[in-house]
């Protein structure tokens, strides 16, 4: 009887050790200059700062909620700077670093977690979409957009590349594999960055899936890297590629960053309910930032000087964001009202006068717009 | 121009002017292509527009809408076909928490004109999930217009305002009247028409406003016609969210008395919110509370019951009864 | 044996007791095992019953129930934890086609005894997607049981009557209020309970009915005390469809005034059908049409808005007075 | 750049050629007796007739809609005769040799299609759920259903398997991959059975899917196979295998079985308008049934007497289900307000009475029942 599965060790993509040593790789050459390697270190301290700065806020009651990227600062940062300005990504909610790379200031991330609104940035300004919440979701908006891309004729040479991130536990959901399905179909310009960090809330890969989540590409008919997420370099080195192979008209690439998520999954979560210690222990050995500052280190490409550069501007960073984080301006009750609509629309228009007329009640009463 | 057409006919010809005066517009849907859709809606337009405008796309509904999305995002206007309205809920996500927030979400920043077209309603002797009338679970879900269609001179303007529409429309077909041929001029421009989401008085009557939308409103006449006892004006409501109160409350406050049909559910069917604003607004004028005639609290029946299932010109005429004998 | 206690730890000592009672009985869902569900509604059931009988899911909505409905069509009796409101969507094509619809379907010959427990309601503080108030979508299905809870003492019982009884109960839980504390008698058998499907009046009063069910029965309480200048009756709805309208009409008809209050968007909302009921049963006893206090029909707004978007105490007061002054 | 897709041609497991020779294959050994295999064309044909007969019956304006099996008789009757009394099948609508070799009778397969219930036999009786019409739906069902089987302990030798039908439209919705991916990991007993019969109505394979569908299993961790889906041999032992490895506990296996709808989608559907005659002429020379017949017939298995004897039972069951659907009692005005609960319901015992009072209000007038 011949049914049976193969359960090869899945190949993990690496260019840099946790040591700091650079390893070449046949297929993903990379040729960064200091600079650039220094910019990348710059990039993932700085939102490092900026994500430990929102914990913080939302430990003083300024945020609603956070969701902690820590851990992830290497794959997103990696995959963020592998965009080019033409390239659109289409983030979930944990995408702070790409979020940076694409130039979304921290404070517009602030204001969707401080409740002040459902958005906070243009997405085409950015090419960089608004979170989604709803698991799974975006990665069908991205791959429609990517069928956009096709119909504007900007594949092929100098085109245009979508990217979609997502989590482990995203890849469970029907969204996920329709959007696989239907971005292999119609051969779209999407990369399905999936950022496994072990962990979706409480429940870990296994209640998840049977085999590593980069295989699942194969059973749609494209092709699953499995990269070291904590690896800026492998993490830019693949991206650049998958998304050079979508831009030149061949199709998806589903991209299987492993990594770790160091933090609770937000600010209301408590994983010491069900994950153990050590288990962080051995991830904090793999750090993105600290593998990179040993090889900054040792190749003499960064010195004590620039670290400090580095950590000083982290430090104006956090004040920064906490400044800007506390003058968020509120919304007003009758924004509840604008948007809902693109054109004109008789019944909200009647709801929210209607509404305007009782907070005007109080007023006279001296209250105050009845709270 | 008149001339005897069907709503599926001028649908198809109002989706084909769409197409020719905006290169974005897009067709997509299970079988839309070769086949032109299991009810011939999008007949010939493959064929003329080719495949990268009109996508038979794999069997997801999810997968549909989701992708639209994606489109409307990058500039496109789709329109998605959903087979049968028992086929909607697959996609249920991607409408309800994603094209319906997306404008409010973006702060007005990102448009979405996108049409569902849904084939709906019961009648036509088919198997499960083929005859419901979904259309509260839409008129429940801010930021979505729902409006449908009972004639093709509607069917023909509404496609191309839904069509032109920045917000995301639902689009339902009364999928029994497709073939009907009746009276309608299919040529003239867009301008001319009535806004789609004006109701509009289809007869005039004097003692009861009897309201009705998409199959019902032949229903609706028909009873308008059979009652020797009242006159009955039937107010055609088009769109379902918002719902054009300004006509109804007009019709209700000369009449004094109000029955709306349709084939839905009657629990938390639409025709409780309009009874419920009716009442709340013309209050005084009422000479009896809004009669509600529709489906019954039940799934869909077996098609050899929907004849007692579906309200029919005697359960309308029932209706009306009881808004004199109250 | 009162002794104050919570919304949450009732419904998970009921779950306990609903699981010690019946092996058939399984708890499934997104982190309701080790973590015990993000609410800690299912805290220690993991750890006392393994993970055979309560499973952490993939993270599939539509997964989860359309396993449930297998399971259930092999002698189990699932209950379901959708994890907020808003992430019930991708599972609306299992709940309204399937869930729904098996038993009609089977002609009585297949039961469905699934529970899908879903946390509802504002006023956390949360990002979009976690304050919704979706069940009007589920009283609009046939097929469905809709219940909520306001209290403890309710949530111990009519979580164990939800999991024992053969339809598929939806249990909406008030995530806002899952931590109060207030008494509750936590022993006695079920037997002794009220009916899950009675609505109960929390307070009487002659001049107007207030109905409310879930986060708003304490809302409506409060106004009750707030309001010096009228005696107002609170009515707990409980079950949701179908409604009590035994108790709802005998209310009503002793006030001859009704208020309803929701957080859910008002139009097409519950609060529609049981006006029109009102209406239709109570017409000439009603001094003034039902008025209904609600969420606004927008999309959840960011929390920053939502003490606005919500109804409080001074919008349901705000209601109370419109029924007077009409 | 690595990023390539394999693509080699599918392997299809066959042991009965369209001539009618048989074939050995090293890992699906059939051993079958004479009887046996006669018992095999008895059933492909009488399914066949009872199908012909019943779009015969639809044409008449006996039946609302029918959705023919022509071509795939031989994949429904080796699956269908490959499960155990145990063994619980979930089909989509098209499963009526299925259904056959389950025991259902032809005519409760009939009243569905003739809007008499929306069901019309008992699943547990005959190990056969319900016809499922939402594409996809039942496959999360078995699964379910599959996961009851392990919590029952009837996992392991003598235990139970679960099968559940679909066809090659059904493998792009989400649910049907969500369903793949319960399975998985939960090591479920379940073994999927996709009917490939190259068509969702007007949509071929490749809009569908990018790769052949048997793929798509081992993107989630386990086993895909494609078999001749018109070698009735083949399907059988393919099936067998696959039911047996969920029975010990080896968890779902994925089968594609490659075969044809010869027919139109169902009797509303007009396939010239989107496929060309020439493809169903060559999908006859493999047609299911004269293949056996060529193998019975040449081996001597079947002689003349024994195709005429089944062509007169075929006739005969033509004759007695053309019969028994015109028979079919007609449901009642008051069935709508039946079993939509198991349990007491005051709203709906409250509308069936207004019902039952509104149909009385018009015995009186002598008019009937209303229409
Ligand atoms: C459809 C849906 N269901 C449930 C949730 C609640 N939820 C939020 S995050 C999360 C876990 C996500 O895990 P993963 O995809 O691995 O992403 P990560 O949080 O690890 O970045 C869940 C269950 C949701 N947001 N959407
Ligand atoms: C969710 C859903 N969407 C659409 C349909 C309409 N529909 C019925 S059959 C069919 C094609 C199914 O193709 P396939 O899965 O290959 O099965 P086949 O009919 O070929 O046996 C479609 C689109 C449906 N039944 N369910
Ligand atoms: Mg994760
Ligand atoms: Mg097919």
């Amino acid at each position: 009887m011949s049914i049976t599965t193969a359960q090869e060790e899945p190949e993990l993509i690496q260019l840099l050790t946790p040591d700091g040593e650079l390893r070449e790789h046949p297929d993903y050459p990379l040729d960064l200059t200091a600079a650039e390697k220094r910019g990348l270190y710059r990039d993932m301290v700085l939102v490092r700062r900026f994500d430990s700065e929102a914990v913080s806020l939302q430990r003083h009651g300024e945020l609603g909620l956070w969701a902690s990227l820590l851990g992830q600062e290497a794959a997103q940062v990696g995959s963020g700077r592998a965009l080019g300005a033409d390239d659109m990504a289409f983030p979930s909610y944990r995408e702070h670093g790409v979020a940076w790379c694409r130039g979304v200031a921290p404070k517009s991330l602030l204001a969707l977690f401080r409740g002040v609104t459902n958005g906070g940035w243009s997405p085409d300004e950015h090419g960089f979409h608004l979170y989604t919440i709803v698991i799974g979701a975006q990665t069908l908006h991205a791959t429609g957009y990517a069928m956009g891309v096709q119909r504007d004729g900007a594949v092929g040479d100098g085109g245009s590349a979508v990217i979609s991130y997502f989590g482990d536990g995203a890849t469970s959901q029907g969204d996920t594999n329709e959007a696989f399905n239907f971005a292999a179909v119609n051969n779209a310009p999407v990369v399905f960055f999936c950022q496994n960090n072990q962990w979706a809330i409480s429940e870990s890969n296994d209640r998840q899936t049977r085999v590593p989540l980069y295989r699942r590409a194969s059973g749609f008919g494209f092709p699953g890297l499995r990269v070291d997420g904590n690896d800026v370099f492998a993490s830019l080195a693949v991206t650049r590629a998958a998304l050079q192979h979508a831009r030149e008209g061949q199709g998806p690439t589903l991209i299987e960053a492993f990594t770790y998520r160091m933090g609770a999954h937000t600010t209301t979560d408590d994983p010491t309910r069900y994950r153990i210690a050590a288990e962080l222990e051995e991830w904090k050995l793999k750090d993105p930032i600290s593998r990179l500052r040993a090889h900054l280190a040792g190749t003499g490409e960064g010195d004590e000087e620039f670290f400090a550069a580095v950590d000083a501007e982290a430090e104006r960073l956090g004040e920064q964001v906490r400044q800007e984080c506390r003058s968020l301006p509120d919304p007003q009750p009758l924004d509840i009202f604008h948007e809902v609509y693109a054109e004109p629309h008789a019944h909200i228009d009647r709801q929210r006068a209607e509404f305007a007329d009782y907070l005007a009640s109080f007023e006279g009463a001296g209250a105050e717009g009845g709270r | 121009m008149a001339e005897k057409t069907t709503i599926g006919k001028a649908i198809n010809e109002g989706l084909r002017r769409a197409m020719e005066a905006d290169p974005k517009v897009l067709i997509m849907g299970e079988d839309v292509g070769k086949l032109g859709g299991v009810f011939r809606v999008t007949d010939g337009l493959y064929k003329d527009f080719g495949a990268d405008r009109v996508i038979d796309t794999p069997l997801a509904e999810s997968g549909i809408v989701g992708t639209a999305i994606g489109l409307a995002l990058r500039g496109y206007r789709p329109v998605c076909e959903i087979q049968f309205d028992g086929f909607f809920f697959p996609a249920a996500n991607q409408t309800f928490t994603q094209l319906a927030k997306m404008h409010q979400r973006s702060g007005g920043r990102i448009r979405m004109p996108v049409v569902l077209r849904i084939p709906y309603g019961g009648g036509i002797g088919a198997v499960e999930h083929h005859s419901e009338s979904p259309e509260a679970y839409f008129a429940h879900t801010a930021g979505l217009r729902v409006i449908t269609v009972a004639n093709p001179q509607d069917a023909f303007w509404m496609i191309q305002q839904a069509v032109s529409c920045d917000d995301p429309v639902v689009f339902f077909e009364p999928k029994r009247r497709y073939h009907e041929r009746t009276e309608a001029d299919l040529s003239g421009t867009l301008d001319s028409a009535t806004g789609m989401d004006a109701a509009r008085v289809a007869r005039s009557g004097t003692d009861v406003t009897l309201l009705a939308y998409g199959p019902m409103v032949k229903t609706a006449l028909q009873a308008a016609e059979a009652d020797t006892e009242h006159s009955i004006e039937v107010v055609d409501l088009r769109s379902l969210s918002p719902v054009d109160y300004g006509t109804v409350f007009a019709s209700v406050r000369r009449t004094g008395r109000a029955v709306i049909a349709h084939e839905a559910p009657v629990s938390a069917g639409l025709g409780a919110e309009i009874a419920a604003r009716i009442t709340e607004s013309c209050f005084y004028h009422l000479e009896a509370p809004v009669i509600r005639v529709g489906g019954f609290d039940t799934p869909y029946p077996p098609s050899r019951l929907e004849e007692h299932y579906l309200p029919d010109l005697d359960r309308v005429l029932d209706g009306v009864d009881r808004a004199f004998d109250f």
